[in-house]
């Protein structure tokens, strides 16, 4: 079981080396919304810098999209549908394979985001247990709705399209709750980001569970 | 492709020439009941139910809304029974049932959001605020349009109705969850402000929004059979062309024996 | 005689269209067998169905003993499909994506590296990657895979297409070297004289229905007979 | 209780009228739409599949 896992995500990896979508254009993408946001809200009156941790995760969460929807689309290939069904890997290693690649890149990403906006927007960067402890519990949150939704519509015309639609509301509570913690993480007063944090891996663990399950019946649709 | 039907069922109908559409005696009934707690809730809701004494009038938008509002949950939670259900019996009923749920479900989302805004707007001078229990009846009402769409867009049969019930299934716990991180969420900013429905009525209003509950009930009930009809026959159909097509390949299987260099397009 | 695919009335849908129209097949352990029909005739959704790809919705259909209409997830392992698709990651070398597919069957490097070395691919084209091949090349990369994961029945659409002579000769030689193993092979393919010498039995399809009788004519040689080059000319039972 | 002098005390009668005849109406128009998709779906299917008539 694990050593599919790895080797699912290895592939993913390996690919992601040799396309290399997520830094040329992935990561790019994230800086590039990082600064328009700072065109539309003026840097002058405070209201980037207080604003920050939402702009953060939500540029996380658009990448974080690109990311899944580019993961769904290496298994778009003629025959690989068919192959990986036929591979005897389990469905569950499949999909904790593929969302572990997807942690893994995103939170390379983040590593670079936390910098862009220490250095764009002036972010009090602190509290760096509870910064970590979300990054990682958003992270695996984040791909593993994704990689779940990706395969929801894997195989349809207008999967790019309909993925977004799907996936944004859901990951409304990770947006909620990464930012909340964020904020208690840069010194806002009465909050409490812990308990924040402790919502997106509750989460995690669900969609992590929902996933592992699901994955199979969606591999066969 | 025979049209015999079961000949009990008919005989109680020979001379009734069954009629082409998805009612029956049980909904005729359950319509009229619909009909009758209409025109009940009419006259409670809007003539014999006196005004409140800090909203006035406009409480009389609640005998819409709230039961509005309950029937959307309900929709949103029998698709995700429903998608259940599915999955583990694999009978095409409860598909059909799904489908019905959810589209009954964001019609009755939008009206709880209409209705909501429009008493809103008077009371909060608002149409929108971001309450939580707002926020997440909004999100439900994407989540469900976002599983129709999957639906609509999945050319197999059966394979749209495994996506569609895994969408179902995970489509109540994200309720939950999303209102419960809301909830948390604004809580921190503002103290409950706008929640205020349960403590003031009473007497007459009261029996308005129970009447109002009953009737929505009954329309919901008697709308969802015949939704619910409508999604049978279209699996029916789709059974009926496909023996249709599975006739007509195997005759061109006959015909193209005798020269196997046919080639069908 | 073992059958190792069983198929009577099968109906498999693909989408809303019945490719398979209530089909009889019965294929014997150690056979070569031949689909023949025109384009559409649903060759390619029989083989698919015996990989338990398709679902047989209506009808008998087992294979290697498993019953594909109720659970199609269990003959997956024991057959390799060589289909349309190439079933390759193109941003990932031949090597790699044979080594992949191989490890995700269970295969051990070295039947990696065998079936590497059987279709020629161990030289200069081990580490272009897929993206870079010509149709024959990922033919035979294809074809790597399914040799390294050493499946019991060998299903094979088209498998001459695209490839040229010296390829043919190979894949022909694997079939039979894989049936002298004991495994069992099912193709398709339009190469009739080709086709037809590497075949024991052809099977005439047409409109989603197979056309002959289905029970199995022991073939002249018994199947466990022929040794890999020796060809043996037989007969097809074409009805 | 009388019916009149409520209906004519309505101070905030525009959004009632409004939130009610969005529900009525809403409500109605799925409905004609549903029953007329029933009637044209029921004439393609055979009676006896057609289980409750």
């Amino acid at each position: 079981m694990w050593r599919d896992v790895a080797l699912v995500a290895g592939r993913d990896l390996r690919i992601e080396l040799r396309s290399r979508v997520a830094t040329n254009q992935v990561a790019p993408f994230a800086l590039l919304v990082l600064i328009l946001f700072a065109f539309a809200l003026d840097p002058d009156t405070g209201v980037l810098e207080s604003a920050t941790p939402g702009l953060y995760w939500i540029v996380v969460l658009f990448s974080g999209t690109l990311a899944v929807s580019r993961s769904g689309s290496v298994d778009e290939a003629d025959g690989v549908r068919d192959a990986l069904r036929l591979s005897g890997l389990a469905p569950a290693a499949v999909f904790l394979g593929k969302a572990a690649a997807v942690v893994a890149q995103l939170l390379v990403l983040e590593l670079v985001l936390v910098g862009a906006v220490g250095v764009l927007y002036d972010a009090p960067l602190a509290g760096f247990p509870l910064m970590t402890a979300t990054c990682l519990a958003a992270t695996v949150a984040i791909a593993a709705t994704g990689v779940l939704y990706s395969g929801l519509v894997a195989g349809l015309r207008v999967r790019d399209t309909l993925l977004p639609l799907l996936l944004l509301p859901v990951l409304a509570p990770v947006l909620i709750g990464a930012t909340r913690a964020f904020e208690d993480a840069f010194g806002a007063d009465g909050i409490r980001g812990w308990e924040w944090c402790g919502l997106v891996v509750l989460f995690a663990v669900v969609y992590v569970v929902a996933g592992c399950l699901a994955y199979g019946a969606l591999l066969e649709g | 492709m025979s049209d015999v039907s079961d000949p009990t069922e008919t005989e109680a109908e020979a001379e009734a020439e069954v009629p082409a559409h998805t009612g029956s005696r049980a909904t005729q009934v359950l319509g009229l009941a619909a009909l009758a707690a209409l025109a009940l809730w009419v006259l409670y809701g809007l003539v014999w139910s006196p005004p409140d004494r800090e909203m006035g009038d406009l409480v009389r938008l609640l005998y819409v809304h709230v039961p509005v509002a309950i029937l959307f949950y309900a929709g949103a939670g029998l698709t995700t029974f429903a998608s259940l259900m599915w999955l583990r019996r694999r009978s095409p009923g409860w598909d059909a049932l799904a489908v019905a749920a959810a589209e009954l479900g964001v019609v009755f989302g939008a009206l709880t959001l209409l209705t909501g805004s429009i008493w809103g707007k008077p009371t909060w001078n608002t149409f929108w605020t971001w309450d939580a229990r707002l926020t997440s009846t909004a999100l439900l009402e994407v989540l469900l349009i976002g599983y129709l769409a999957v639906r609509r867009v999945d050319p197999s049969p059966s394979g749209g109705s495994t996506r569609a019930s895994i969408l179902g299934l995970l489509l109540f716990p994200n309720v939950i969850i999303v209102h419960f991180s809301v909830d948390w969420w604004r809580s921190l900013h503002q103290k409950a402000t706008v929640t205020r429905l349960d403590p003031t009525i009473e007497g007459d209003m009261l029996v308005a929004l129970m009447v109002g509950m009953a009737a929505g009930g009954l329309v919901f009930a008697w709308l969802l059979i015949h939704r619910f009809r409508v999604a049978w026959l279209e699996q029916q159909v789709e059974r009926h062309d496909l023996d249709a097509a599975v006739a007509a390949r195997r005759a061109e299987g006959q015909l193209s024996t005798n020269e196997p260099e046919a080639q069908p397009a | 005689m073992e059958l190792v695919v069983h198929f009577r009335a099968a109906v498999a849908l693909l989408g809303r269209f019945p490719a398979l129209a209530g089909i009889d097949l019965d294929v014997a352990q150690g056979q070569i067998v031949l689909l023949r029909g025109p384009n559409g005739a649903g060759k390619t959704t029989l083989l698919r169905a015996c990989a338990g790809l398709v679902p047989v919705v209506d009808g008998v259909a087992e294979v290697l003993g498993c019953d594909v209409r109720r659970d199609p997830r269990a003959v997956r392992g024991r057959v390799g499909l060589l289909g349309h698709g190439a079933g390759l990651y193109d941003d990932l070398t031949v090597a790699e994506n044979v080594r992949f597919w191989g490890r995700a069957g269970r295969a051990e490097a070295a039947d990696v590296a065998a079936a590497l070395g059987l279709l020629g691919l161990d030289g200069r084209l081990r580490d272009v990657s897929a993206a870079k091949l010509s149709a024959g090349q990922r033919r035979r990369t294809s074809l790597a895979c399914l040799l390294a994961r050493r499946p019991q029945l060998w299903l094979l659409d088209e498998p001459h297409a695209g490839m040229d002579a010296a390829a043919r000769d190979q894949v022909d030689a694997l079939v039979r070297q894989a049936v002298a193993q004991g495994a069992t092979v099912v193709f398709s393919s339009h190469e009739t004289d080709r086709a037809t010498g590497l075949a024991d039995r052809v099977v005439e399809i047409t409109g989603g229905t197979a056309h002959v009788d289905a029970e199995p004519e022991p073939a002249p040689t018994p199947p466990p007979g022929p040794e890999p080059g020796t060809s043996e000319k037989v007969t097809a039972d074409v009805a | 209780m009388s019916a009149v002098v409520h209906v004519v005390a309505m101070s905030d009668g525009g959004y009632v009228a409004a939130g009610w005849v969005g529900a009525v109406g809403l409500v109605g128009a799925y409905v004609l739409v549903t029953l007329r998709r029933g009637r044209r779906l029921s004439r393609r299917v055979p009676e006896g599949d057609r289980r409750w008539s």
